[in-house]
């Protein structure tokens, strides 16, 4: 495997794989610090090396309704974007998704404003949940970037036709140098199949997208949509496998875990800092803790019966969030985890909820231990329903 | 069953809803008036006014909603809007 | 693992010297990663980059705190950022100087390593760009990467005349370090 | 019969139905046609059904240029462009105000498809409310004449230059009433490569407050006292104007219409009327038309 790695940035591989997905249309606008992916693309399309209508748009609103009506013209397509961008195009994604139509884009993880912060959250694509997008998020660059043709693969599926976000921190993962393999056009002209929806805007099949719905039609189209997302379910896990048996790689399919099986502070994170998470368990291990880590990949549609499953031998269950939900003083994934096990008995296991690396703060390892180590309180009775874990009293 | 709603529609669909029955006045059209010009079909909004084999011109009721720009547009003023039912 | 914190001004290539290092450090056996300290510095503005070196793929993600290393491309940068801060007691700060390590009163453990890279880059590469040059001599101080794969993977990065030629200035700058080592 | 099929749920004597119909005729069946919302998208695809004979979509309110350029942009890539025109038709609103950034960004990059205003000079689809297009002294629900207003104080906003501006090698304006200059125009939009640009204008019965049978008839007053001067502009230059014979004065115009009738009953009306016949006026002699 090694042989075929190289040192890249990340931004650069995921340009990379989305150049051997062969996207028909890729049309966007710069923001930090997506724009190292569009640069690279843009680069791509200059030398010759990509057949596809590179669309420098004057807004991410106006790239993803160029991707609307590319996609429904039956052109496969791509963006990436972020933080502001990503907000501008709310309208336009609740659209391409009852629609139904698989464009494919890449977040690169960053907060909102205001105040006014480049730097990496989750804020961002965590705010797009409810659009009816496929969420996968991404723990390094290798799966950053492997899971583009996976959302290609499952958004393009006929029986779920659904948008799809492949969630990156940002700079975190978009800038960081390090070693990976850059997809193999071969490989994947073999995992993923063309793009070949039955119905174009086409003038010899002249078909009308996007009709008017009133009360007696529309609650279908959301059915529809939520059963999608329940193929989707099955579709992500048997296409992380099905990419594995090609590529050799399993970054899990809805889920991961970490030293799982006997834990019993079990940790729930998205994202980049699962590898910093990993490197904590390994230490504590060694003390004897039993710690565990079960990664989320896929937030939406969200596995709550497979969330449930894991965390069955639980003891305590932390949540990271690097996202609020202001009012709630919860995190999302805090939120979702709590939900999925209230109306059973499986898990009986506390769900404690921490807010964390906000508008880029660093989360070193002695942040996720000093977690662990308030979520041992539980068992001397003492319970702490949700809070910010790296406050800086200075200024809080 | 596929789960994959049609979120595409058929064209030309809306021919299932036949709009006469908005009408309150219908257009009647004297052929003797008739000069063939052909502005009765040209300016109907719903495109109901056809021409027939003769070269003359009739609304197809089903669709015409009354409108009455045939009727006012004609200048040989061979349209007349008549209440329906009379 | 072996962690390096690159201390430079903005447009002086301190990324770039990490995402060498990584590319260099990874051919050479090694798993690396290299990453900014993300900011919106401009160009002159002091900025940082890090590097982590491991025998095994490198999953943590956080920012470095204790480095092994410390590269500075910029003596005048000594008076204004505490670049010792952290510094592993074992380890090594390397400044791009005409000056003796003497000169420098930092507040750590770590040994004072000089240089005067911007000698080095102008004799050999005929322009005051040090990051290559200091490279080179890190590679020399710390012995932890050869030299070939640093030179590889600037030639590579910078192919053709100005590759030979950075690569001659890195070549020299690691000879002059490894002397002292 | 038109490609713009009946059944469609548009007033009797819709403007928008009229404007549509005379697209379709104009640019025939091998089109692709993007609405943003309004009206005509409205009243013309109730789902599960469709009064578009040709290929068409509608996305959202401000942003059917940008949509009209991603299917042109997908076409080109999968080499499916071949004589296909891509026709944008959106009202006032969604042009001239809230997608007009969308359209810019359009011209800009210069995708070949036709954009059509179809301007009925208000938001019909929501309640006659202001737009950029209303014309001073319209009594609009935003924008209602009462004591102490003659209803909208702005004048219309001028989009044919706005889009000349960007350097689109042909815009147009037309209008419903003018049903063979209109459709001569679009035909020739469509055929020419490059983003090309028709306002339409299009009298509403509903908004404007005029009976259904006169849709046409006002239209053709808005021209004949020269409220709508009809011209074409190639790559900037107005290369061509349809003259005024007998030039009747505003007053006809307004009278037709029950958004201006305060002009007439209110003290002072008399005045301001004179400042929309200056209106008139300086399209005289801007255009030349007489």
């Amino acid at each position: 495997m090694r042989h075929r790695m190289v040192v890249v940035e990340g931004s650069y591989a995921v340009a990379h794989a989305v150049k051997v997905c062969k996207p028909n249309v890729i049309s966007a606008y710069p923001i930090t610090p997506q724009t190292h992916i569009v640069e690279d693309l843009s680069q791509f399309a200059a030398d010759g090396e990509m057949n596809c209508e590179y669309m420098n748009v004057e807004s991410e609103f106006s790239a993803i309704s160029a991707l609307i009506g590319a996609s429904a013209a039956g052109a496969r397509t791509y963006t990436s974007t972020t933080s502001q961008g990503l907000a501008l195009m709310h309208e336009a994604l609740f659209n391409a998704s009852g629609m139904r139509l698989p464009i494919v884009m890449t977040v690169v993880n960053r907060a909102l404003s205001a105040p006014i912060n480049i730097w990496n959250d989750q804020q961002d694509s965590i705010s797009q949940r409810d659009t009816g997008w496929i969420q996968l998020y991404a723990e390094d660059v290798q799966e950053s970037a492997d899971m583009t043709p996976q959302l290609y693969k499952i958004a393009e599926d006929e029986d779920i036709l659904l948008p799809a976000m492949a969630c990156m921190d940002g700079f975190i993962l978009s800038h960081v140098y390090e070693p990976v393999i850059l997809l193999e056009q071969s490989l994947t002209d073999e995992f993923l199949p063309d793009y070949s929806p039955e119905f174009v805007l086409d003038p010899k099949n002249p078909m009308s997208f996007g009709a008017f719905a009133d009360p007696s039609t529309y609650t279908e189209f959301r059915y529809k949509q939520e059963k999608a997302m329940g193929v989707a379910l099955k579709r992500i896990e048997e296409v992380a496998i099905e990419f594995s048996e090609k590529y050799g790689r399993y970054y899990g399919g809805l889920l991961d875990g970490y030293m799982l099986e006997d834990a019993e502070i079990v940790i729930m994170a998205m994202g980049s800092v699962i590898g910093t998470i990993k490197d904590t368990i390994d230490m504590l291990r060694k003390e004897g803790e039993r710690v565990g880590l079960l990664k989320v990949r896929s937030f939406r549609p969200f596995p709550a019966d497979e969330i449930r499953k894991a965390l069955k031998n639980a003891k305590v269950v932390i949540t990271l969030d690097k996202n609020i939900s202001v009012g709630k003083n919860e995190g999302a994934l805090c939120t979702e985890v709590k939900a999925c096990m209230y109306n059973n008995r499986d898990v009986l296991a506390p769900v404690i909820g921490f807010m964390l690396g906000h508008g880029g703060r660093d989360i070193p390892i002695s942040t996720i231990v000093k977690m662990i180590n308030k979520a041992k309180l539980v068992e001397k009775g003492i319970f702490i329903e949700s809070e910010f874990a790296d406050l800086r009293e200075d200024l809080a | 069953m596929k789960l994959i709603i049609k979120t595409v529609v058929k064209p030309g669909s809306t021919r299932a809803n036949k709009t006469g029955a908005w009408r309150s006045f219908m257009p009647v059209f004297d052929h003797k008036l008739c000069s063939k010009c052909g502005i009765c079909e040209i300016y109907c909004p719903e495109g109901v006014v056809n021409k027939l084999e003769n070269g003359f011109f009739e609304p197809d009721y089903e669709y015409c909603k009354g409108c009455g720009i045939c009727a006012n547009e004609c200048p040989k003023k061979g349209i007349i809007m008549v209440l329906e039912g009379k | 693992m072996k962690e390096i914190r690159i201390h430079g001004r903005g447009g002086q290539g301190s990324v770039t010297a990490a995402e060498l290092l990584a590319v260099a450090a990874f051919e050479d056996g090694k798993f690396s990663q290299a990453f900014p300290a993300f900011g919106v510095e401009r160009r002159g503005a002091p900025v940082m980059a890090f590097v982590r070196l491991d025998e095994k793929p490198i999953r943590l993600r956080s920012q470095i705190y204790e480095p092994d290393y410390v590269i500075v491309q910029d003596a005048t940068l000594v008076d204004v950022v505490d670049v010792a801060r952290g510094t592993k007691p074992d380890g090594f700060i390397l400044i791009n100087t005409e000056k003796s390590p003497e000169h420098f009163k930092m507040v750590t453990k770590a040994t004072i390593k000089t240089l005067d890279a911007t000698k080095l880059a102008m004799d050999f590469i005929g322009k005051p760009i040090v990051n290559t040059t200091l490279i080179g001599a890190f590679a020399g101080v710390s012995g932890i990467i050869r030299p070939e794969s640093i030179k590889n993977a600037v030639m590579e990065r910078f192919p053709g005349k100005v590759g030979e030629k950075n690569a001659a200035a890195i070549q020299a700058a690691y000879d002059m370090m490894e002397a002292q080592r | 019969m038109s490609l713009l099929k009946p059944g469609h749920r548009g007033c009797a004597g819709c403007c928008d139905a009229l404007a549509g119909k005379f697209v379709l005729d104009a640019v025939g069946e091998d089109c692709i046609v993007v609405s943003p919302t309004g009206c005509l998208e409205v009243f013309t695809t109730p789902y599960p059904e469709s009064a578009w004979g040709v290929p068409w979509i509608h996305s959202l309110f401000e942003n059917a240029a940008a949509v009209a350029s991603g299917v042109e942009a997908a076409l080109k890539a999968m080499g499916k462009m071949n004589n296909t025109k891509i026709i944008a038709i959106g009202g006032d609103g969604a042009t001239m105000d809230i997608g007009l950034q969308a359209i810019s960004g359009a011209f800009e990059r210069g995708h070949d498809f036709t954009y059509i205003c179809v301007d009925n000079e208000a938001y019909m689809n929501t309640g006659i409310q202001r737009s950029s297009g209303t014309p001073m002294y319209a009594s609009t629900t935003t924008s209602p004449a009462g004591k102490a207003s003659f209803g909208n104080p702005l004048n219309k906003k001028n989009m044919p230059a706005i889009i000349a501006a960007h350097g689109s090698p042909y815009v147009a304006t037309a209008s419903v009433a003018y049903a063979p200059d209109m459709i001569r125009k679009v035909k020739k939009a469509a055929a020419i490569k490059g983003p090309t640009y028709v306002h339409v204008h299009a009298p509403c019965c509903t908004g404007w407050k005029f009976e259904g049978s006169k849709t046409i008839e006002v239209g053709r007053l808005a021209v004949e006292t020269a409220l709508w001067p009809l011209y074409e502009m190639e790559k900037g230059e107005v290369t061509g104007v349809r003259k005024i014979k007998n030039r009747k004065p505003v007053e006809e115009y307004l009278k037709a219409q029950g958004r201006f009738k305060h002009l007439f009953t209110m003290e002072g009306g008399a005045e301001e009327i004179k400042k929309i016949q200056a209106t008139a006026d300086w399209n005289v002699k801007h255009f030349g038309l007489e």
